[in-house]
Formats: C-alpha cells, structure tokens, sequence
C-alpha cells in the first residue's frame, strides 16, 4: 500500500478543517479554510498528474482561484463590514469540538476501511477518509456554531469533503456535473452570503441560534 | 251447543269472578281484623254506584285520561280472551307468551300516561315508582310463563296449559314453581301489599291508587274493573299451576277441573287477604329487594326446566 | 442545443422581461401567457414520450425522458402556470390590503418563478444524475428567493433555514451520487457512468455495497428536500412564510421533484436484485413521515403550516408507492396531491388576504364570506384527505391495496390510521374555518378571478378520480 | 350487455341531473322549500315504484369507462335484500320530503337552503348508491360520500358551538369506522383477490381478522356500545328531517352491509359472534338506560336508536351464530328479525324525529323541562307520537312488537333446540334483559310522552305552540298508518323478508305455522273500546273542576312532576352505571337562609365519555404535543437529527 501524494494533500486538508472547528475567531476560520482549500486544490493538482488529465489542471486552478481566493476574500469582506468577529459557540465548547473533530477524523478511516476503490483494494482509503472526515467536520461546525457565517463556513467544508471524496473514490467524474457542481456552489454562496447582510439587516445580529420563532407552539 | 255454554260461563266468570275475588280479599281481611265487613259481592255494588255517577275530570286533561282507561279496559278483556286463565275458557287465536306479557305492558303503558295526564305530582309520582316496578317484575312475569314454555317446548300458553302427560316429579316441581313466581309477581303487578297498600290514605305513599287519584264515576268504574281481572287473570294462571302440580288433576273431566280451577282462584284471593293482614307494606326503597326474590325465583323455575329438558 | 433553447427560452424571456423597467400591471398580464406558452412547448416536445409506453424520448446526450417523468413534466408546469396565473391576480389584491408596496419585488417573483420552474423541469429531463442533483440544487436557491418574498423577520428566518437544511441534505445526496457513480466504475461500465438509463439497464453488474451506500445517502439528500420525517424541519416555515403561490408551487412542484429523484436511483436499486432494501426503506419510512405528520396536524395554530404538515404526509404516502416500485401509482398520488394541495394552498392565500391573518384560530366563518371559496375549500380538503370521489381516494386505495408482504402490510395499517387520524385532524381545522360567524372585517371580497383556479383544479382532481382518466397512466 | 349500457346512461343522467341540480339550486341561500321538496318527492315515489314494479327480479350493473373510478368499475346489484331496504329508504325520502317544506320554513333564517339541499340530495342518492353497491370499493365510495353529506347536514345551523362539536365528533366516529372498514377489505382482496361481496366467505380461520375489522367498522357507524358516544350528539343536532333520515336509515345502512357481508358470507367464528353479540346486549341496555335520563327529547331518541340498533345486531348475531351451528330455524326467524326491526325502526325512528322536529319547531325548544301540555295545542303531532312511542316500545299490535317478537321467540327456540346448556341458560338471561329492556323503554317513552305533550306547559314557548303544518303531519299520518299497517299484516311482511332474503341467495324459509293474532288482536281490540265507549263512556256526564290539590290550591307548572325526577327511582337503580352531578345555586340578598331563586341543575356523566374516549383523546394530543416539541425552532436541533438520521440510516445500511 502507497500512500499518494494526492492523499497526503487530502489528509493536510481534513486536518487543517478540523482546526477550524477549534477557533471561534472568524478570521482564523477563514483562513484556516482557504489553506485547507488549497491543500484540496494541490490533491486535485496531484492527482491529474497522477492520472496525467488536464481536466482535473482546470480544476485544481478553478478551485484555488474561486474557493481557496475568492471565496475567503468576500467573506472577509463580509466580515469587516458586519462588525462580528467571533462566534459565540453553540452545543459544545470549541476544544471539545475540536477533539471532537479528530475522533471523527479517526473514525473516518475505520467507516470507510471497507470502502472498494476502483484503484484496486486498499487504495484510496486515506483519500476516502479525508473526503469523510472533511464532511463529519463540516456538520460539526454546523452545529457548533451560531453565527450565520460559520455555518456557511460549514457548509463549505462538507461540500470540500464531499469534492475529495469524488476526487478520491472515481475516475473522473464527468466535467460538465463537476463544473455545475462548482457553480451550484458558488451561486448557494452568494446567495447565503446576501442573506447574511439581510439578517444583520433586520435582526440586527447574525446569530441563528436566536432564529427561533418560526416553531410548532 | 256446548260451545255456546261455554261462552256463556266464560263471559259470567269474566263479569263475576274479577268482583268475587275483590270482595273475598276484603271479607278475609274484615273477618281477620274481627270486623264483619262489606258482603263478598260490595264490589259489584260498588261499580253499578260509580257508573251511575257523574265524572269530575281536571280541567288541564286532554282526551287521553278517558281513552286510557277504556283502552286498558279493552286490552284487559282482550287478555281475557287470549290467556287460559280458566280452564273452561273458549278457543282463542295463539296466546303468546310474549304477547300476552306485552298486552299487559299495553295496558300498564296506558295507565301511566292517564296518570300523567292531569300534572298531578301524585299521579307522576306514582307512574314513575310504577315504571320502576314493572322495569323489575316483568322479567319476573315473562321468565315464570317462559319456564313453564321451555318445559314443554311452546311458546304457546294454550298448549302449555292444557298439556297432558304423565306426571313426573319434575313436572309438578316445576308447575309449583311457575306458579310461586306467577302469584308473587302478580302482587307486585297489581300493587298489593307489601309493595303498595291499596287502602292507603296518604297519596304519597301510594302507587297504583295514586295514579287513578283523578278518577271518577264511569271512568273509575272502568278502572276499577280491568284492575280486578286482571287479577284474576293472574290468580287463574298462578292457581292452574298450583292444580296442575297434581298429577290426578288431568284425570278430571272438564266441569270438575273447572270448579277446582274458580276455587283456586277465590283461594288465592283468601290467601292474599290472610297475607295483607299479616304483613305491612315495605318501604319503598326495599321494595326492589323483594321483587329480586321473585325474580330469582322465576329465574330458578327457568333454570330448572332447562335443566329437566338436557336431562331429559 | 436546440432542445436546450426550446425549453429555456420562454423562461429566459419571461426573466428578462421581468427585469426590465415594464410596469408591474402589464407584466401580469404576460407572465400568465408566458407560463401557459411554456406549458405548450413542454408538452410538445414530451408528446412522443407520452404516447410511448416503455421506450425514452432521447433530446441530447444527458436529457431524456419517458412516460412517467413526462407526466410529471407536465404537472408540475401545469401546476406553475396555474400557480403563476393565480399569483397575478393574488399580488392585486395584496395592494388592497396594505402589503407588497414595492413592485420591484413581485418583478423579481416572476423572474425567480420562473426559473424556479426551469429547474424543476429539468429535474425530470436530465438523464444524468449529476445533472439531476445540479438541477435539485438549483431549484433550492431559485425558490430561496420565493421563500424570501415578504422580506421580513419570519420570512427571513424561514429562507436561512430551508437553504442551510436543503443544501446540507442535497450534499448527502450529492455523496450518494458520487457512490453510485463509483459503484458503475467496478466493470460494470467503462469509465463510470451518471446516465440513469445505463444504470438501469447495468444494475446488476454495479458494485452491490457502494450502490446499497449510495442508495442511502440519496434517500437521505433527495428525502430532506422531500421533507420526510425526521428531516422535514424546514418545510412547515417554508411553506408557511412564502406567499401562497409560491407555497403551493414548493408543495405541489418541488416535493415532486425531490421524490422523484428517490424514485429514479430507488429503480436503479429495485432493479439490481438488491429489492428488500430499496422496497423496506422507503416504505417503513413513508409510513412512519405520514404517521408523524398526521400528529403534527392536530394541534396547528396556522392555517398554511397545516397544510404544509398534510404534504409532508402525503409525501410519506408517495414514499410507499416509490417502495411498491410503482412508478405509475406514486405519480398518480403525487398529480392528486399536487391539484388538490395547490388549490388549498392559493385559498388558503386568499383567506389570509380576507380575514388578514394566518391563525387558524382567529379565521371563521368563511362559508359565509364566500360560499364558492368555502365549497371549493372543502372540497379541496377532501381531495387531499384522501376522500372519493376525489383522485387521492382512488390512489390511496391502490397503494393500500398493493400492500402484499407483512412488512407492507403493517405499513398498510401504519398508513390507514394516518389517512384517519390526518382526516379528523385536518376537517377539525378546516370546519372550524368554514363553520360559524365571520371575526374579522372582510377585507378583500371574494372574486371570480380568485376562486377560478382552484376550483378548476378541484374539478381536475375530480376527474382523476371518478373516470378513467387514471387507466392512462397504468398501462 | 344492453343493461352496462343503460348503467352508464343512467350514472350520466344522474351525474348531469346532479351537476344542473347544483347549479341552479346550489348558490341561493333562500329557495321556496316546496320546489326541492317536490323535487325530492317525486324522484323518491319514481324509485319506489321502481323497486315494486321489479319486484323479484335481480339486476346487475358495471359502469364502464369513462365512468370508472380510476381503474376501478362501480358495480351495483339490486336484489331481494337491497330491495327490501332500498324500499324502506325511499318511503322515508317521500315522508321527509312531505314533511320539509313547512320544517325548513321555521329554520330558514339559520339555514343555506342551496346548500342544505345538494347535501340532502346527495345524502340520499349516495345512501341508495351504498345500498345497491355490489363490490367493496364502490361501497366505500358510496359510503364515504355519504358520510360526508351527513356531517354537512349536521352542522347545517353550524353557527352553535355545540353543533359543531357534534360534527367533529361525528366525523371522527365515521372517519375511524371507514378506517376499519377499509382494512378488513383490503385484507379481504389480499385474500380473496377479488372486490365483490359475492367472492367472500368468512368460513377460513385467516378471514376472521378481517371479519372482526369490519364488524367493528360496522358496530362504530351503527351506534353500537362502546362506539355509541357520537349518536347522541349528531342526531339531534341535525335538523329533523335528516336526523329522521340518519336514525331511520343510515345507520341501518350498516345492518344491511352486516348482513350483506358477514351473514352471506357465513362467517363462522364463534369469537366474533360472540363479540357482535355482548356489544349488542350491552347496547340495548345502555342505549335504554341512558335515554331515560335524557331531557333532550331528539337525544332521548337517538339512545332509543342505540338500544333498538343493539336488537338489530343481536338477532344478525343470532342468525349468524345459530347457522354455524346448522341450527336453520333459529338462524332464519333471528334473520327476519334483524330485517323486519330495521324496517320498524327505521319507520317508527323517522316518525319520531319527525315529530320531535314539529314539536321543535313550533314550541321552539326540545328540552323536556320546558315542554309539556301539548297535547291540547298540537294533538294530532300528540296523536302520531304517541303511536310511534307504543310502537317502539313494542306493545301489540303495533309493528314493533311483531318484530321484537320474533327476537324472542328466536331466542326462546334456541333455548329448546340448541344443544348445550350453557348456550340455553345465555339465551334465557337474553330474554330477561330483554324484557327488562322493554320495561324500561316503556318507562323511557311514558317519559317522554308524560313530560313532553301532557300536563301544563312549563314556559312560555310550549305555551305558544301551535299546531304543526299540514306537509308536516301529513307525513306522520302516512308512517303512522304503515307503522299499524305493517304490524297488523306481521306474517305477510315476515313472509315477504324470507322471499326476499331466498332470491338474494340466503336460504331463509319462514317457519312458524301459528303466527301472531295480531290483527285479530287489533281489531278486537278497536272494536272493544269503541263499544265500551259508544254505550258507557259517552253518555256519562262530564264535570271539569282543578286538578286534585289536596285542597291547598294554587298548582302551578312547578308543582308537576319533571323529566328528571320520573327518572329518578329507575336511574337510582342503575347508580353504578348514571352518575349524576348536582349543582345548585342560591341567589339573593341574604342567600344562607331565605334565599330569592334556587337553581338546582342536575346533569348526567357519562363514564364512557370520561374515562375511556376523553384519555384517548388526550393521549392523542399529548403524543402529538410531545412530538411537536422535536419542531422547536433551533436550526442546530434541525441539523442534529439530519445527523442522527444519517447514522441510523448508516447502521442500517451496514447490518442489512
């Protein structure tokens, strides 16, 4: 069994999410992020050169420019002119959760052990597990989080894990359903980021653990 | 030729023995209180003074106090005819168990909402305590003919009542049985002590008289009547299965069975006399405890034919 | 291409026009053609398909379509243009009442409808189940800004949850996908494939494990949007807080659209061999969402949520007949549910409108407002209560009655008490709105234009239930 | 094949005749009732002219497309059963219809009379579509639509809180009979295959489930105990004529399907007899016993429906129970019985209601404790209620008791010939109940008779009553007359039900060869007292004074007996089962001794209603409360259980 270049990428990257789950400053989420997307971006670099496909090269630059740049950027953006700069943590305690993080990043490599890659047995297990791990953080975040930004922050990262795990799992997904996928993305993004400065707008706060009148009496 | 004697003593038994019963209890009870009291025939007196009498009828009534009267009158007659309480009784169409106890119910019925129809609060009273009695005892009166059907595989009292087999243990047990819950019930049926005394003074305690409390002349008459034979309809069906009981009383000929069978009828009537001196009414609220007894004797003549039946 | 131009242009147009400085009068009037044209078109274009039985219409490479997903096709623009045709008149009389000031909002309802709408379509003409899931995610974010609408607290609230639940579901369903597109790559097709004909006809040969992993993850993704229960969360705010148009289109397109995709990767599944577990799952789970949504419809304060808890339980009733492996049957149930549960949706907009208000409580009397809209409420009620002579009654029944298997047939029993307990529940609310005095001052009279849709739809769903209208989609 | 044309033909003419019914009568709140009501009349004679012009001839019909139910044809058949009850159905359609016009003019200002017609309408038609239905599914239909139009027509004056809850109730009771129904069906089919009554048989052990599910569905919509607890409620909510309608008929539409079903299809499971019979017993006795205690004079009659539908079903138990034990006698009286009460009942019922409803309308009130002295302000009503009260309550020679007779005789034959002790004892303590029942029927109507037409009026509004239209006895007069009518000719119509039940494909020979005198019994009985009358009672001389006051004077309308108080020795009995609740309120400056106006209020509870339905009810609530506390709000909870979700969902997946 080799451990890949493309997995040791995807490994650093899942890693690097679940520090974010262990921060509430903003700003260290973001850029905790944007390296861990970067880190995806040299798997899917690394991997069309393993697999010697220029598709993946676009890419590997389309996500680098967009999720690893663009995407930090505006919510940076978002950021300074929201004037919030730290969540306040729902459920658990951001260390815990960090912990927490790390055993399900653990735990990813035993569910998916068993996972049959198209490489041949035992390959792409690591990959797998990063794409896994990468989800679990990305749900943890979710929930431990109140502010609208981190959960948006959280759904990225599902969406990172749920990207390496295609990159990881199969030979090529067809360009058109990963560009649409890339796309979709960018559009929810957008869409959720607007939100966000509607909310600031009438609620006069970010905070969605208080978004709790719509409920059965 | 003989039928038309046989008419003509059933219509004198209807006319005479309803009033010969009457008067018997009264001299038994006169006699008993060491008083001389009315002759046995008073009663008759008694009718012919009211139907000479005007009525007073309460000015709230509606027509259905007289129609009730006369109603019950004309189902008690109708009973009359229909039941075998003489053994010397014409023919008559099926006499059904269950339609003569509801012929009965007929009757009764119509009793109540003549006693309603003046908004007397003693009549109502008394309707409502007698729909409370009948609620008890007409289990009772239907279970004792009902026993005696099982036993011999009718529902039909003609043929029930004029059966002639040999007679076994069981077969007098069970007539003597029937004819307990037949008579005791028929206290109940026609409010004699101890349910209701019918010379009582005080309209509240009262149940049937308070219910004819507004009856008057003619129409009391009738009243007066139909309550005496119903009597005696009872006290000739209790007093046929008392005789019955007695395997030599179907070797008779029809005269002799008869003659047993009114002697029966004025003897219960002594009896009920000797008994309403004896006893004291109950209080109303024993009352339903007494007429379980009843019931459970019914129950028991029933239970027992059924069992000489899968016996048998 | 050209088919990529027939079915988009109408709806581009309609953006465009929706975008420019026309006047919000004169675009009501278009907006209802434009959707009717498009109808057209798509019936047009999906014909061959209709009259064929088994074979699929092929447009282009990852667009097809057959029978059933034509079917659905023309429902759910069906249902658009008539939610639209509604909507038009609905947002003159908001004017009456003292909302929707800003006509830049209704501009940009019509231009999100619209290519809300696109998005469902092609839902049922992609072949390709990434293109598929694009097309899921797509209607997600159109519909966000239908959701969005009135712009205020609740309805922001409502928005920020549907987007963040859908789309998380939508990823789970996005992994599923990528399963299944890993399963086709263990020899069963070269290189893999996305295109649901292939898998269908491979299904055997696919890798067993990543497609049964798939299968779940699918369910779970496609199932949040349909809003089976547990996962159902958003879609009573959702539903509640959109205009009624737009609540009836989420009710009576989207879920649609959401099971429909089960449906899809559910035959791929039934067809491999790997029946049980693609039968018991979505059947326990069907009948449990209509067993606990029927629970959730008796105590309801709110007039929308309550029919929005009724679609989550006739979502769950479409749920078993995509597990009996009928498509035919869970369209039948979903063209019932979706006439019916559009023209209480638009009534019920229209109640609001009048009694302003959306408490159930605080809304009576409405049989004696209007008579036509108490009726034609009523009668909707029972359409989707699953009353005969109504189309529900006739699908319900043939689901019940393929009920053969004991797990099928405690989910059978599971259903019947729901159907009940949702029955007695819903005509609770629904009498306590029609029946007595009138609270409220009436403030938008009832009109001809407001109940014409809804009660066409009623005759609609009538039809489908007492002619044999349905032995159409039984062949 | 010509007759599937002319079925088709004929759901057009009533689909079409329906639709421009609708159309024209549909929308107006005001409408000259007489023009429905002609209307009404006249399709009902049609059909009943219909049903005896084709008498013994049995007819089958399938729609074909385009009027399918979906995939599904309607199926109807018109045999000697149905024809029997369809007959019955029409001649109380032509008596209602006769009785509205002047009825509805009294409730008009609360009634839509477009809308209350197109739900009469189809009320009735689809009451006759069940009836003559031949398979499962168009009898669920039929039966449905049926539903839905009572409960219409019980929140007709939906502008009363009360009424409305009677609605809901009633809905609910009818929407969980469906239920049970649906299910024994389908299980039915699962077993069969087949949707056509005629393919079912209930001999196997695995039809007995079904078999119980749809005598349970059955025993709900029939007002059997424990399921009685909605009858009391819809039945005197409605207006009178559909009351009349429910009680007379619509609730025999489940003795008929009992009998189509269960008795056809000879179910012989003696567990479910045995079930379908204690439920009837309990019901003729609790039915009875709870009408005695009500002063709602409608809601005294809808418990008489109670216990009279529990004679019903205990001779269809009897029928079915003496069948499986090849006791054919038996098993034919009790099945003429079952039919030939429904018919009584069904008449006497829709008399009763009729003129409950001419007593509501006129004195404006139903409650016993307001009515009183009618009888000199409304005599003919007076007259045609209390036939109907005698006849109810089984006293010869009225109808009632030709049929109730029959229920005794079949029980005291099974007493001779059934071969177990155990199984005569039984019948024996069935016939003590019932009479004990009659009693108490008796006591029931003298009630209802006593308090509400005689004595003096007890307010204002009795005072006023006037005598009810001529449409509204008139339509008594005609049930009142076949009431005597059919009680008098008992043997014909038993004959006439057997003949009947043999062409629809049940054996049933009417065995008794000295029937009841009955009519013997009438006329003697008529002659008698017209005798007596014409030569004693008529010449005597008639005085009018007070009533007897025993010389205190001044009797008021307070000092009469009330409709609580004629109940009170009999309901005292039956402590354990009528619980009372008293309240009494004291009004006035100085209340403790001289107080100005005691209000004593006495009101019955009903145990069932508060033990058993009111803590499922809640159970129901509190289920669905507990699970609504899952939708609170938190985005954060939401996720969790997309979570939670997720892992049981991988569970899953990895262990199956």
């Amino acid at each position: 069994m080799t451990v890949t270049a493309t997995e040791i990428c995807v490994l650093t990257a899942a890693l690097l999410a679940c520090l974010i789950v262990g921060s509430l400053h903003l700003k260290v989420n973001l850029w905790l992020y944007a390296m861990s997307t970067l880190f995806i971006a040299l798997a899917t670099a690394a991997a069309a050169l393993e697999h010697s496909e220029t598709g993946l090269f676009v890419i590997a630059i389309l996500i680098a420019l967009l999720k690893s740049i663009a995407i930090p950027k505006f919510f940076s953006w978002a950021i300074d002119k929201l004037h919030v700069y730290r969540d306040l943590g729902a459920i658990i305690a951001p260390p815990l959760a960090m912990h927490a993080a790390i055993l399900l990043f653990s735990l990813s490599f035993i569910l998916t052990k068993e996972i049959p890659s198209p490489a041949g047995p035992g390959n792409g297990w690591f990959g797998a597990a990063g794409g896994i791990s990468l989800v679990f953080t990305g749900l943890l975040l979710m929930l431990t989080r109140r502010l609208a930004i981190s959960q948006i922050f959280g759904f990225l990262v599902i969406e990172n894990g749920i990207y390496v795990f295609a990159l990881t799992q199969t030979k090529g997904m067809p360009l058109m359903v990963e560009m649409g996928i890339l796309l979709d993305v960018l559009v929810g993004v957008m869409v959720s980021g607007l939100l966000l400065f509607k909310i600031q707008k009438s609620f006069e706060h970010i905070d969605v653990g208080q978004l709790t009148q719509l409920k059965e009496p | 030729m003989t039928a038309l004697l046989h008419w003509l003593t059933f219509l004198l038994s209807i006319i005479l023995l309803p009033v010969l019963t009457l008067g018997t209890i009264r001299k038994t009870k006169a006699r008993l209180q060491n008083r001389i009291g009315p002759p046995i025939c008073q009663p008759i007196y008694d009718l012919v003074k009211l139907s000479r009498k005007g009525e007073t009828i309460s000015s709230t009534m509606c027509g259905v106090f007289r129609l009730s009267s006369l109603l019950a009158f004309a189902d008690i007659l109708v009973l009359a005819w229909l039941t075998p309480w003489l053994c010397f009784k014409p023919w008559a169409p099926h006499s059904n168990i269950f339609m003569v106890v509801y012929l009965f119910a007929f009757a009764r019925m119509f009793t109540l909402l003549g006693s309603l129809d003046s908004g007397s609060a003693f009549g109502a009273f008394s309707a409502s305590r007698e729909a409370t009695l009948s609620l008890l005892v007409e289990p009772a009166v239907l279970l004792a003919l009902v026993s005696l059907g099982i036993f011999f595989g009718s529902s039909d009292l003609r043929v029930i009542f004029s059966h002639q087999t040999n007679q076994t243990f069981t077969d007098s047990a069970i007539w003597i049985a029937a004819g307990l819950a037949i008579f005791f019930s028929s206290l109940v049926e026609l409010s004699r002590m101890p349910v209701d005394d019918p010379t009582t003074h005080l309209e509240l305690t009262m149940i049937h008289e308070a219910m004819i409390l507004e009856a008057s002349g003619r129409n009391l008459a009738l009243i007066e009547f139909a309550h005496a034979l119903k009597m005696s309809i009872f006290f000739g069906l209790a007093s046929q299965c008392f005789l019955r009981a007695f395997p030599q009383f179907n070797t008779f000929n029809v005269y002799s069975q008869g003659g047993l069978n009114i002697v029966g009828i004025l003897g219960l009537a002594l009896f009920v006399g000797l008994l309403e001196s004896l006893i004291v009414k109950l209080q109303w609220r024993k009352v339903p405890e007494f007429i379980a007894y009843i019931l459970s004797l019914s129950l028991i003549a029933s239970l027992a034919a059924i069992g000489a039946g899968v016996i048998k | 291409m050209n088919f990529f131009i027939s079915v988009t242009a109408i709806p581009l147009a309609t953006v465009i026009l929706s975008l420019t400085k026309l006047k919000v009068e004169q675009l009501r009037l278009v907006v209802p053609v434009m959707s009717w044209l498009q109808f057209g078109v798509l019936t047009f274009l999906s014909l061959p398909a209709l009259q064929n039985n088994h074979s699929f219409l092929t447009f282009s490479v990852d667009f097809s379509i057959e029978k059933i997903g034509a079917c659905f096709l023309l429902l759910t623009n069906f249902i658009a243009a008539a939610s639209i045709t509604h909507a038009t008149c609905f947002f003159a009389n908001e004017k009456l009442v003292g909302r929707g000031e800003d006509p830049q909002h209704e501009k940009l309802y019509y231009a999100a409808c619209a290519l809300f709408v696109t998005a469902m379509s092609f839902v049922f003409l992609s072949d390709n189940l990434g293109l598929l899931w694009v097309s899921i995610e797509a209607t997600t974010l159109f519909s966000a800004a239908l959701v969005y609408f009135s712009r205020d607290k609740h309805s922001l609230e409502a928005t920020w949850k549907y987007l963040i639940i859908c789309s998380v579901g939508i990823a789970f369903a996005l992994l599923g996908i990528i399963l299944i597109f890993a399963s086709s790559q263990h020899g069963a097709i070269a290189g893999g494939s996305l295109s649901l004909r292939l898998l269908v006809d491979h299904a055997n040969e696919l890798q067993p494990k990543l497609l049964q992993f798939g299968y779940i993850f699918c369910l779970l993704g496609f199932g949040t949007k349909a809003g089976v229960f547990p996962l159902h969360t958003w879609l009573p705010d959702a539903h509640s807080e959109a205009p009624a148009p737009a609540s009836a289109l989420l009710s009576g397109a989207l879920l649609n659209c959401a099971l429909f995709s089960i449906c899809r990767v559910t035959e791929i599944i039934q067809v491999s061999g790997h029946s049980f577990f693609a039968t018991f799952l979505p059947i326990s789970w069907g009948a449990l969402t209509a067993l606990a949504a029927s629970f959730f419809l008796i105590h309801q304060v709110g007039i929308k949520r309550l029919w929005a808890y009724s679609s989550i339980e006739n979502v769950g009733i479409m749920l078993v007949a995509i597990g009996l492996g009928s498509p035919p049957l869970f369209f039948f149930q979903a063209l019932n549910h979706s006439l019916a549960k559009v023209a209480l949706f638009l009534l019920s907009g229209n109640i609001i409108q009048s009694a302003g208000t959306k408490e159930l409580k605080q809304i009576k009397g409405i049989l004696q407002v209007s008579p036509s809209w108490g009726i034609t409420f009523a009668a909707a009620a029972a359409a989707v209560t699953g009353m005969p002579p109504f189309g529900s009654f006739v699908a319900e029944w043939m689901i019940l009655s393929h009920c053969g298997d004991l797990v099928q047939r405690i989910a059978a029993g599971v259903l019947l008490f729901a159907l009940a307990l949702s029955f007695i529940a819903v005509s609770l609310h629904v009498g306590r709105i029609l029946w007595g005095k009138p609270k409220h001052q009436i403030a938008v009279l009832p009109t001809f234009s407001s109940t014409l849709i809804p009660l066409l739809l009623c005759i609609f769903s009538l039809l489908a239930g007492s002619t044999c209208l349905p032995t159409f989609f039984f062949d | 094949m010509q007759i599937q044309d002319m079925a088709t033909f004929e759901m057009l003419a009533v689909l079409l005749g329906f639709l421009s019914l609708a159309l024209f009568f549909g929308h107006r709140k005001h409408l000259k009732p007489a023009i429905p009501a002609a209307l009404t009349f006249l399709a009902s004679l049609a059909a009943m002219a219909w049903l005896i012009l084709t008498w013994g001839h049995n007819f089958h019909w399938q729609t074909q497309a385009p009027f399918l139910l979906g995939v599904f044809p309607l199926t109807f058949e018109v045999d000697g059963l149905t024809r029997l009850f369809l007959l019955l159905l029409s001649t109380l359609t032509c008596a209602v219809s006769v009785f509205s016009p002047s009825y509805i003019s009294h409730i008009a200002a609360k009634t839509h009379a477009g809308q209350y017609w197109i739900c009469f309408w189809l009320f009735i038609v689809s009451m006759y579509a069940v009836v003559s239905s031949a398979d499962a599914i168009t009898f669920l239909v039929a039966w449905e639509l049926m539903s839905l139009a009572s409960i219409a027509l019980v929140a007709t004056d939906h502008s009363h809180q009360s009424v409305q809850k009677s609605a809901f109730i009633y809905l609910g009771a009818t929407r969980v009979a469906s239920a049970f129904l649906a299910g024994g069906f389908l299980w039915m089919h699962s077993i069969t295959g087949s949707w056509t009554f005629h393919d079912w048989t209930f001999c196997i052990e695995s039809t007995y489930i079904p078999a119980f599910l749809i005598l349970i569905g059955f025993c709900i919509k029939s007002g059997i105990w424990p399921f009685h607890i909605w009858l009391p409620y819809a039945h005197p909510s409605a207006p009178a004529s559909v009351s009349a309608i429910m009680s007379g008929f619509m609730i025999k539409v489940s003795v008929y399907a009992l009998i189509r079903i269960l008795v056809f299809g000879a179910l012989n499971s003696l567990w479910i007899i045995a079930i379908a019979f204690a439920l009837s017993v309990i019901s003729t006795f609790w039915g009875v016993l709870f009408a005695l205690v009500q002063n709602d004079l409608k809601k005294l009659l809808a418990y008489s429906s109670i216990e009279n539908i529990g004679l019903v079903v205990m001779a269809i138990a009897l029928s079915l129970y003496a069948r499986a034990h090849s006791l054919p006698t038996i098993a034919d009286l009790a099945i003429i019985a079952a039919v030939f009460h429904s018919w009584n009942h069904g008449l006497l019922k829709c008399l009763l209601f009729l003129s409950a409803g001419a007593v509501d309308a006129q004195a404006h009130t139903r409650d016993l404790r307001s009515l009183g002295g009618l009888a000199k302000r409304m005599p003919w009503t007076m007259a045609f209620f209390f036939t109907g009260s005698f006849a109810i309550c089984s006293i010869p020679p009225l109808n009632g008791f030709s049929s109730k007779w029959l229920l005794y005789e079949s029980f005291f034959q099974n007493i001779l010939l059934s071969p177990t002790a155990i199984e005569k004892g039984l019948s024996l303590a069935v016939i003590c109940l019932l009479s004990a029942v009659g009693a108490l029927a008796i006591a029931v109507f003298v009630k209802a008779m006593g308090v509400g037409f005689l004595g003096v009026a007890r307010s204002k509004s009795a005072q006023r009553a006037q005598e009810a239209g001529v449409g509204i006895l008139v339509a008594q007069a005609a049930l009142v007359i076949l009431c005597v009518a059919s009680g008098a000719n008992s043997e014909f119509v038993c004959r006439l039900i057997a003949q009947s039940l043999t062409s629809s494909g049940l054996k049933v020979s009417y065995t008794i060869s000295n029937g009841l005198p009955t009519g013997t019994v009438a006329i003697l009985l008529s002659m008698l007292a017209a005798s007596i009358y014409m030569i004693f009672l008529k010449t005597s001389k008639v005085t009018k004074y007070r009533t007897w006051d025993c010389g205190f004077g001044s009797l008021t309308e307070k000092t009469q007996v009330s409709a609580d108080s004629f109940a009170q020795p009999l309901a005292r009995i039956f402590r354990p089962f009528l619980r009372y609740q008293n309240s009494a309120k004291f009004e006035g400056a100085d209340r403790r001794h001289f107080p100005e106006e005691v209000t004593v209020e006495t009101q019955i509870i009903s145990i069932l209603e508060n033990r058993v339905y009111l803590p499922a009810l809640a159970l129901f609530g509190g289920l669905a409360k507990l699970l609504s506390r899952l939708q609170a709000g938190s985005i954060h909870l939401y996720l969790l259980y997309v979570c939670a979700t997720l892992c049981l969902l991988l569970i899953l997946g990895m262990t199956l």
